[in-house]
Protein backbone atom coordinates (compact mmCIF):
# COMPACT_ATOMS: atom_id res chain seq x y z
CA UNK A 1 0.00 0.00 0.00
CA UNK A 2 1.16 3.24 -0.77
CA UNK A 3 0.67 5.61 2.06
CA UNK A 4 1.59 9.42 1.65
CA UNK A 5 1.22 11.69 5.03
CA UNK A 6 1.60 15.51 5.12
CA UNK A 7 1.18 17.43 8.06
CA UNK A 8 1.91 20.99 6.73
CA UNK A 9 1.45 24.89 7.88
CA UNK A 10 0.66 25.80 4.24
CA UNK A 11 -2.11 25.71 2.55
CA UNK A 12 -3.99 22.64 1.07
CA UNK A 13 -2.74 22.11 -3.03
CA UNK A 14 -5.49 20.03 -3.87
CA UNK A 15 -4.74 20.40 -7.91
CA UNK A 16 -0.94 19.50 -7.32
CA UNK A 17 -2.88 16.64 -5.60
CA UNK A 18 -4.81 15.30 -7.88
CA UNK A 19 -1.82 15.60 -10.65
CA UNK A 20 0.45 13.67 -8.70
CA UNK A 21 -2.79 10.73 -8.44
CA UNK A 22 -1.49 6.97 -9.49
CA UNK A 23 -3.68 3.76 -10.23
CA UNK A 24 -2.41 0.83 -11.43
CA UNK A 25 -4.58 -0.90 -14.08
CA UNK A 26 -6.39 -3.14 -11.59
CA UNK A 27 -7.49 0.00 -9.41
CA UNK A 28 -11.10 1.42 -10.32
CA UNK A 29 -12.35 3.85 -7.21
CA UNK A 30 -10.88 6.96 -6.04
CA UNK A 31 -12.49 8.66 -3.34
CA UNK A 32 -11.52 12.09 -2.32
CA UNK A 33 -12.34 13.87 0.90
CA UNK A 34 -11.73 17.56 1.29
CA UNK A 35 -12.74 18.93 4.98
CA UNK A 36 -12.89 22.81 4.63
CA UNK A 37 -13.20 25.47 7.55
CA UNK A 38 -16.76 26.35 7.77
CA UNK A 39 -17.81 30.20 8.91
CA UNK A 40 -19.60 28.65 12.19
CA UNK A 41 -18.44 27.24 15.08
CA UNK A 42 -21.66 25.96 17.19
CA UNK A 43 -23.68 29.97 17.56
CA UNK A 44 -20.51 31.85 16.71
CA UNK A 45 -19.29 32.89 13.84
CA UNK A 46 -15.51 32.44 13.21
CA UNK A 47 -12.72 33.52 10.59
CA UNK A 48 -10.13 30.68 11.19
CA UNK A 49 -9.57 27.81 13.25
CA UNK A 50 -6.05 27.16 14.47
CA UNK A 51 -5.30 23.62 14.61
CA UNK A 52 -2.34 22.35 16.72
CA UNK A 53 -0.87 19.08 17.20
CA UNK A 54 1.62 16.49 19.13
CA UNK A 55 3.57 15.96 15.70
CA UNK A 56 5.54 12.71 16.63
CA UNK A 57 2.31 11.17 18.43
CA UNK A 58 0.15 11.88 14.77
CA UNK A 59 2.46 10.37 12.61
CA UNK A 60 3.25 7.61 15.07
CA UNK A 61 -0.98 7.13 14.92
CA UNK A 62 -1.56 7.83 11.61
CA UNK A 63 1.00 4.54 10.86
CA UNK A 64 -1.01 2.71 12.86
CA UNK A 65 -4.18 3.42 11.39
CA UNK A 66 -2.51 3.02 8.16
CA UNK A 67 -1.44 -0.18 9.22
CA UNK A 68 -5.01 -1.51 10.53
CA UNK A 69 -6.34 -0.09 6.75
CA UNK A 70 -4.25 -2.15 4.79
CA UNK A 71 -5.52 -5.24 6.73
CA UNK A 72 -9.15 -4.27 6.34
CA UNK A 73 -8.98 -3.22 2.73
CA UNK A 74 -7.46 -4.06 -0.31
CA UNK A 75 -6.16 -0.33 -0.71
CA UNK A 76 -3.47 0.30 -3.27
CA UNK A 77 -3.14 3.83 -2.28
CA UNK A 78 -3.78 6.09 0.97
CA UNK A 79 -2.98 10.37 0.98
CA UNK A 80 -3.54 11.83 3.73
CA UNK A 81 -3.09 15.87 4.17
CA UNK A 82 -3.85 18.03 7.34
CA UNK A 83 -2.93 21.17 8.15
CA UNK A 84 -1.93 23.21 11.08
CA UNK A 85 -1.83 26.30 12.14
CA UNK A 86 -4.02 29.16 11.16
CA UNK A 87 -7.17 28.14 8.37
CA UNK A 88 -9.33 30.55 7.28
CA UNK A 89 -12.56 30.34 6.18
CA UNK A 90 -13.46 28.15 3.43
CA UNK A 91 -9.92 27.16 2.81
CA UNK A 92 -9.08 22.93 3.36
CA UNK A 93 -7.78 21.65 7.12
CA UNK A 94 -7.59 17.99 5.77
CA UNK A 95 -7.62 16.22 2.58
CA UNK A 96 -7.62 12.48 1.99
CA UNK A 97 -7.36 10.66 -1.19
CA UNK A 98 -7.97 6.55 -0.92
CA UNK A 99 -7.71 4.04 -4.09
CA UNK A 100 -9.10 0.59 -4.39
CA UNK A 101 -10.79 -1.61 -6.62
CA UNK A 102 -13.96 -1.06 -6.22
CA UNK A 103 -16.21 1.93 -5.19
CA UNK A 104 -17.26 0.25 -1.88
CA UNK A 105 -14.24 -0.37 -0.40
CA UNK A 106 -13.04 3.01 -1.02
CA UNK A 107 -16.02 4.81 0.84
CA UNK A 108 -15.80 2.64 3.67
CA UNK A 109 -12.01 2.78 4.23
CA UNK A 110 -12.16 6.60 3.93
CA UNK A 111 -15.11 7.22 5.69
CA UNK A 112 -12.89 4.76 8.56
CA UNK A 113 -9.87 6.93 8.18
CA UNK A 114 -11.40 9.83 8.89
CA UNK A 115 -13.41 8.68 12.06
CA UNK A 116 -10.77 7.10 13.82
CA UNK A 117 -8.52 10.08 13.08
CA UNK A 118 -10.75 11.95 14.85
CA UNK A 119 -10.45 9.33 17.56
CA UNK A 120 -7.01 8.68 18.45
CA UNK A 121 -4.76 11.70 16.44
CA UNK A 122 -3.62 14.36 18.74
CA UNK A 123 -4.59 17.35 16.94
CA UNK A 124 -6.88 20.29 18.39
CA UNK A 125 -8.60 22.89 17.31
CA UNK A 126 -9.00 26.33 18.53
CA UNK A 127 -12.10 28.80 16.98
CA UNK A 128 -10.60 32.69 15.69
CA UNK A 129 -12.94 35.29 15.44
CA UNK B 1 11.66 8.27 39.51
CA UNK B 2 11.53 11.39 37.37
CA UNK B 3 9.04 11.05 34.59
CA UNK B 4 8.33 14.58 32.27
CA UNK B 5 5.02 15.88 31.36
CA UNK B 6 3.98 17.18 28.68
CA UNK B 7 0.31 19.42 28.08
CA UNK B 8 -1.36 20.64 25.17
CA UNK B 9 -4.49 22.30 24.05
CA UNK B 10 -6.70 23.22 26.93
CA UNK B 11 -4.75 21.39 29.44
CA UNK B 12 -1.66 23.63 28.57
CA UNK B 13 -4.11 26.19 29.03
CA UNK B 14 -5.49 25.17 32.28
CA UNK B 15 -1.85 24.57 33.80
CA UNK B 16 -0.32 27.68 32.24
CA UNK B 17 2.60 25.79 31.40
CA UNK B 18 3.33 23.51 28.75
CA UNK B 19 5.93 20.79 31.02
CA UNK B 20 6.50 19.64 34.18
CA UNK B 21 8.77 17.56 35.82
CA UNK B 22 7.20 15.07 38.56
CA UNK B 23 8.86 12.90 41.04
CA UNK B 24 7.11 9.89 41.90
CA UNK B 25 7.91 6.38 43.62
CA UNK B 26 9.45 3.52 41.71
CA UNK B 27 6.74 1.79 39.97
CA UNK B 28 3.88 4.64 40.16
CA UNK B 29 0.97 3.80 37.54
CA UNK B 30 -0.43 7.17 35.74
CA UNK B 31 -3.43 7.20 37.71
CA UNK B 32 -0.46 8.12 40.70
CA UNK B 33 0.83 10.51 38.60
CA UNK B 34 -2.92 12.45 37.85
CA UNK B 35 -3.41 12.01 41.54
CA UNK B 36 -0.24 14.00 42.30
CA UNK B 37 -1.02 16.61 38.90
CA UNK B 38 -4.55 17.41 40.50
CA UNK B 39 -3.21 18.47 43.81
CA UNK B 40 -0.73 20.73 42.08
CA UNK B 41 -3.14 21.83 39.00
CA UNK B 42 -7.01 22.00 40.72
CA UNK B 43 -8.13 23.29 37.47
CA UNK B 44 -7.26 19.93 35.95
CA UNK B 45 -9.71 18.14 37.88
CA UNK B 46 -12.72 18.75 36.60
CA UNK B 47 -11.89 17.17 33.43
CA UNK B 48 -10.16 14.13 34.36
CA UNK B 49 -12.37 11.80 33.01
CA UNK B 50 -11.81 12.70 29.64
CA UNK B 51 -8.33 13.31 29.08
CA UNK B 52 -6.45 11.06 26.89
CA UNK B 53 -3.00 9.92 28.31
CA UNK B 54 -0.21 9.00 26.04
CA UNK B 55 3.87 7.84 27.23
CA UNK B 56 5.72 8.67 24.39
CA UNK B 57 3.75 8.43 21.34
CA UNK B 58 0.96 5.26 22.77
CA UNK B 59 -1.83 5.83 24.73
CA UNK B 60 -1.54 4.05 27.93
CA UNK B 61 -4.20 3.20 30.30
CA UNK B 62 -4.60 4.86 33.94
CA UNK B 63 -3.17 1.55 35.16
CA UNK B 64 0.15 1.59 33.26
CA UNK B 65 3.09 1.78 35.08
CA UNK B 66 5.51 4.30 34.56
CA UNK B 67 9.93 3.96 34.34
CA UNK B 68 12.40 6.75 34.89
CA UNK B 69 12.28 9.24 32.25
CA UNK B 70 8.98 8.52 30.60
CA UNK B 71 7.81 11.43 28.64
CA UNK B 72 4.07 11.59 29.49
CA UNK B 73 1.57 13.77 27.24
CA UNK B 74 -1.83 15.00 28.33
CA UNK B 75 -4.47 16.28 26.29
CA UNK B 76 -8.32 16.58 25.98
CA UNK B 77 -10.55 15.10 23.43
CA UNK B 78 -9.16 15.30 20.01
CA UNK B 79 -10.66 17.50 17.34
CA UNK B 80 -8.60 17.02 14.15
CA UNK B 81 -9.87 17.34 10.56
CA UNK C 1 -29.68 23.22 -4.74
CA UNK C 2 -26.55 23.77 -7.05
CA UNK C 3 -26.92 20.71 -10.04
CA UNK C 4 -24.12 20.38 -12.97
CA UNK C 5 -24.82 17.06 -15.08
CA UNK C 6 -22.26 16.31 -17.82
CA UNK C 7 -22.96 13.78 -20.67
CA UNK C 8 -20.29 13.03 -22.28
CA UNK C 9 -18.07 11.23 -25.01
CA UNK C 10 -14.70 13.89 -24.28
CA UNK C 11 -11.92 12.45 -21.25
CA UNK C 12 -13.56 13.94 -17.88
CA UNK C 13 -10.58 16.95 -16.96
CA UNK C 14 -10.86 16.56 -13.25
CA UNK C 15 -8.40 19.29 -12.74
CA UNK C 16 -10.50 21.83 -14.40
CA UNK C 17 -13.87 20.48 -12.80
CA UNK C 18 -11.70 20.71 -9.16
CA UNK C 19 -10.79 24.29 -10.31
CA UNK C 20 -14.38 25.09 -10.65
CA UNK C 21 -15.55 24.39 -7.25
CA UNK C 22 -17.90 26.81 -4.83
CA UNK C 23 -18.33 26.16 -1.13
CA UNK C 24 -20.15 28.80 0.51
CA UNK C 25 -18.79 29.76 4.00
CA UNK C 26 -21.34 27.15 5.71
CA UNK C 27 -20.29 24.17 3.65
CA UNK C 28 -17.62 21.72 5.69
CA UNK C 29 -17.07 18.75 3.33
CA UNK C 30 -16.68 17.98 -0.13
CA UNK C 31 -16.50 14.34 -1.41
CA UNK C 32 -15.34 13.12 -4.60
CA UNK C 33 -15.40 10.05 -6.62
CA UNK C 34 -13.79 9.28 -9.50
CA UNK C 35 -14.83 5.74 -10.99
CA UNK C 36 -11.87 4.66 -13.47
CA UNK C 37 -12.26 1.85 -15.83
CA UNK C 38 -10.31 -1.48 -14.72
CA UNK C 39 -8.14 -3.60 -17.04
CA UNK C 40 -9.84 -6.91 -15.22
CA UNK C 41 -13.63 -7.40 -16.28
CA UNK C 42 -14.13 -10.37 -14.43
CA UNK C 43 -12.00 -12.73 -15.76
CA UNK C 44 -10.55 -11.47 -19.06
CA UNK C 45 -8.35 -8.48 -19.79
CA UNK C 46 -9.51 -5.44 -21.33
CA UNK C 47 -8.33 -2.79 -23.03
CA UNK C 48 -11.24 -0.13 -23.04
CA UNK C 49 -15.11 -0.04 -22.15
CA UNK C 50 -17.82 1.45 -24.09
CA UNK C 51 -20.58 3.02 -22.47
CA UNK C 52 -23.80 3.50 -24.42
CA UNK C 53 -26.97 5.87 -23.09
CA UNK C 54 -30.81 6.23 -23.83
CA UNK C 55 -29.34 10.16 -23.36
CA UNK C 56 -32.94 11.63 -22.97
CA UNK C 57 -34.03 9.40 -20.22
CA UNK C 58 -30.48 9.55 -18.42
CA UNK C 59 -30.94 13.42 -18.08
CA UNK C 60 -34.59 12.91 -16.65
CA UNK C 61 -33.35 10.25 -14.57
CA UNK C 62 -30.48 11.99 -12.41
CA UNK C 63 -32.58 14.99 -12.36
CA UNK C 64 -35.22 13.28 -10.58
CA UNK C 65 -32.58 11.41 -8.28
CA UNK C 66 -31.40 15.07 -7.72
CA UNK C 67 -34.72 16.48 -6.46
CA UNK C 68 -34.50 12.97 -3.82
CA UNK C 69 -31.16 13.77 -3.34
CA UNK C 70 -32.06 17.76 -2.09
CA UNK C 71 -35.42 16.41 -0.15
CA UNK C 72 -32.90 13.97 2.24
CA UNK C 73 -29.97 15.80 2.56
CA UNK C 74 -28.75 19.55 3.09
CA UNK C 75 -26.41 19.31 -0.18
CA UNK C 76 -25.21 22.43 -1.56
CA UNK C 77 -23.76 21.28 -4.45
CA UNK C 78 -23.65 18.53 -6.68
CA UNK C 79 -21.59 17.56 -9.83
CA UNK C 80 -21.78 14.68 -11.94
CA UNK C 81 -19.95 13.67 -15.08
CA UNK C 82 -20.32 10.43 -16.79
CA UNK C 83 -18.49 9.86 -20.09
CA UNK C 84 -20.02 7.79 -22.62
CA UNK C 85 -18.53 5.93 -25.73
CA UNK C 86 -15.12 4.03 -25.81
CA UNK C 87 -13.00 4.83 -22.06
CA UNK C 88 -9.85 3.44 -22.18
CA UNK C 89 -8.44 1.43 -18.55
CA UNK C 90 -7.14 3.89 -16.16
CA UNK C 91 -9.40 6.74 -17.58
CA UNK C 92 -12.67 7.67 -15.49
CA UNK C 93 -15.97 7.00 -16.76
CA UNK C 94 -17.37 8.80 -13.88
CA UNK C 95 -16.72 11.80 -11.66
CA UNK C 96 -19.31 12.82 -9.10
CA UNK C 97 -19.05 15.83 -5.99
CA UNK C 98 -21.20 16.32 -3.43
CA UNK C 99 -20.59 19.23 -1.46
CA UNK C 100 -22.38 19.81 1.90
CA UNK C 101 -22.20 21.19 5.43
CA UNK C 102 -20.83 18.23 7.62
CA UNK C 103 -18.71 15.10 6.46
CA UNK C 104 -21.26 12.74 7.21
CA UNK C 105 -24.03 13.92 4.59
CA UNK C 106 -21.81 14.51 1.77
CA UNK C 107 -20.26 10.71 1.81
CA UNK C 108 -23.87 9.25 2.37
CA UNK C 109 -25.28 11.24 -0.57
CA UNK C 110 -22.34 10.56 -2.59
CA UNK C 111 -22.35 6.92 -1.89
CA UNK C 112 -26.84 6.87 -2.53
CA UNK C 113 -26.15 9.06 -5.63
CA UNK C 114 -23.62 6.74 -7.47
CA UNK C 115 -26.09 3.45 -5.96
CA UNK C 116 -29.48 5.17 -7.47
CA UNK C 117 -27.64 5.73 -10.95
CA UNK C 118 -26.73 2.38 -11.37
CA UNK C 119 -29.78 1.42 -10.57
CA UNK C 120 -32.42 3.44 -12.42
CA UNK C 121 -30.06 5.42 -14.97
CA UNK C 122 -30.15 3.68 -18.61
CA UNK C 123 -26.62 3.17 -19.23
CA UNK C 124 -24.67 0.31 -20.61
CA UNK C 125 -21.04 -0.90 -21.03
CA UNK C 126 -19.62 -3.39 -23.22
CA UNK C 127 -15.98 -4.36 -22.73
CA UNK C 128 -13.64 -4.21 -25.80
CA UNK C 129 -10.32 -6.05 -25.88
CA UNK D 1 -52.99 2.26 -31.96
CA UNK D 2 -49.56 1.76 -33.18
CA UNK D 3 -46.43 2.61 -30.57
CA UNK D 4 -42.69 2.32 -31.73
CA UNK D 5 -40.38 0.26 -29.47
CA UNK D 6 -36.61 1.13 -29.28
CA UNK D 7 -33.66 -1.66 -27.89
CA UNK D 8 -30.55 -0.72 -26.36
CA UNK D 9 -27.80 -2.95 -25.40
CA UNK D 10 -28.12 -6.64 -25.70
CA UNK D 11 -32.05 -6.12 -26.44
CA UNK D 12 -30.82 -4.13 -29.76
CA UNK D 13 -28.15 -7.19 -29.99
CA UNK D 14 -30.57 -9.83 -29.67
CA UNK D 15 -33.10 -8.26 -32.15
CA UNK D 16 -31.02 -7.10 -34.59
CA UNK D 17 -32.31 -4.00 -35.40
CA UNK D 18 -32.79 -0.69 -32.73
CA UNK D 19 -36.72 0.13 -33.37
CA UNK D 20 -39.75 -1.73 -34.21
CA UNK D 21 -43.48 -0.17 -34.70
CA UNK D 22 -46.06 -2.23 -33.22
CA UNK D 23 -49.76 -2.34 -33.31
CA UNK D 24 -51.77 -3.15 -30.35
CA UNK D 25 -55.57 -3.24 -29.92
CA UNK D 26 -56.79 -0.03 -27.78
CA UNK D 27 -56.39 -0.11 -24.32
CA UNK D 28 -53.24 -2.82 -23.86
CA UNK D 29 -50.77 -2.68 -21.53
CA UNK D 30 -47.04 -3.35 -21.57
CA UNK D 31 -47.64 -7.04 -21.30
CA UNK D 32 -49.25 -7.31 -23.96
CA UNK D 33 -46.89 -5.82 -26.34
CA UNK D 34 -43.93 -8.01 -24.55
CA UNK D 35 -46.30 -11.17 -25.57
CA UNK D 36 -46.31 -9.54 -29.21
CA UNK D 37 -42.63 -8.58 -28.94
CA UNK D 38 -41.67 -11.94 -27.90
CA UNK D 39 -43.59 -13.76 -30.71
CA UNK D 40 -41.50 -11.86 -32.77
CA UNK D 41 -37.84 -11.75 -31.35
CA UNK D 42 -38.15 -14.62 -29.80
CA UNK D 43 -34.01 -14.46 -28.51
CA UNK D 44 -36.02 -11.97 -25.77
CA UNK D 45 -37.77 -14.70 -24.15
CA UNK D 46 -34.46 -16.06 -21.43
CA UNK D 47 -34.11 -12.38 -20.88
CA UNK D 48 -38.09 -11.02 -20.30
CA UNK D 49 -37.78 -11.39 -16.11
CA UNK D 50 -34.93 -8.96 -16.54
CA UNK D 51 -36.09 -6.21 -18.70
CA UNK D 52 -36.52 -2.64 -17.93
CA UNK D 53 -38.96 -0.88 -19.74
CA UNK D 54 -39.89 2.55 -20.32
CA UNK D 55 -42.52 4.63 -21.76
CA UNK D 56 -40.95 7.95 -22.75
CA UNK D 57 -38.35 8.59 -19.87
CA UNK D 58 -39.67 6.98 -17.02
CA UNK D 59 -40.14 3.60 -15.75
CA UNK D 60 -43.58 1.50 -15.79
CA UNK D 61 -44.72 -1.70 -14.74
CA UNK D 62 -46.30 -4.85 -16.47
CA UNK D 63 -49.83 -3.50 -16.09
CA UNK D 64 -49.42 0.44 -17.29
CA UNK D 65 -51.85 0.71 -20.26
CA UNK D 66 -50.28 1.99 -23.77
CA UNK D 67 -51.62 5.04 -25.83
CA UNK D 68 -51.58 5.33 -29.30
CA UNK D 69 -48.32 7.23 -30.24
CA UNK D 70 -46.24 5.99 -26.97
CA UNK D 71 -42.38 5.63 -27.33
CA UNK D 72 -41.67 2.16 -25.14
CA UNK D 73 -37.90 1.17 -24.39
CA UNK D 74 -36.50 -2.05 -23.80
CA UNK D 75 -33.22 -2.81 -21.88
CA UNK D 76 -31.58 -4.80 -19.80
CA UNK D 77 -30.35 -4.03 -15.89
CA UNK D 78 -27.97 -0.81 -15.79
CA UNK D 79 -24.23 -0.50 -15.85
CA UNK D 80 -23.29 3.25 -15.54
CA UNK D 81 -20.61 4.25 -13.50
Amino acid sequence: MKRELIITTEPIDETALLARRTMSHGMGAAVFFAGVVRGQEGDKTIAAIEYEAFHKMVEHQFALLFDEMEKRWPVESVRLVHRLGVVRVNEPSLWVEVVTPHRGEAFAACQWLIDEMKRVVPIWKKPLK
Amino acid sequence: MTVTVQFYSCCKELTGCAQAVEKLPAGATIEALLQQLHARFPRLVPMRNSTLIAVGVDYQPRSHVLKEGDEVSLFPPLQGG
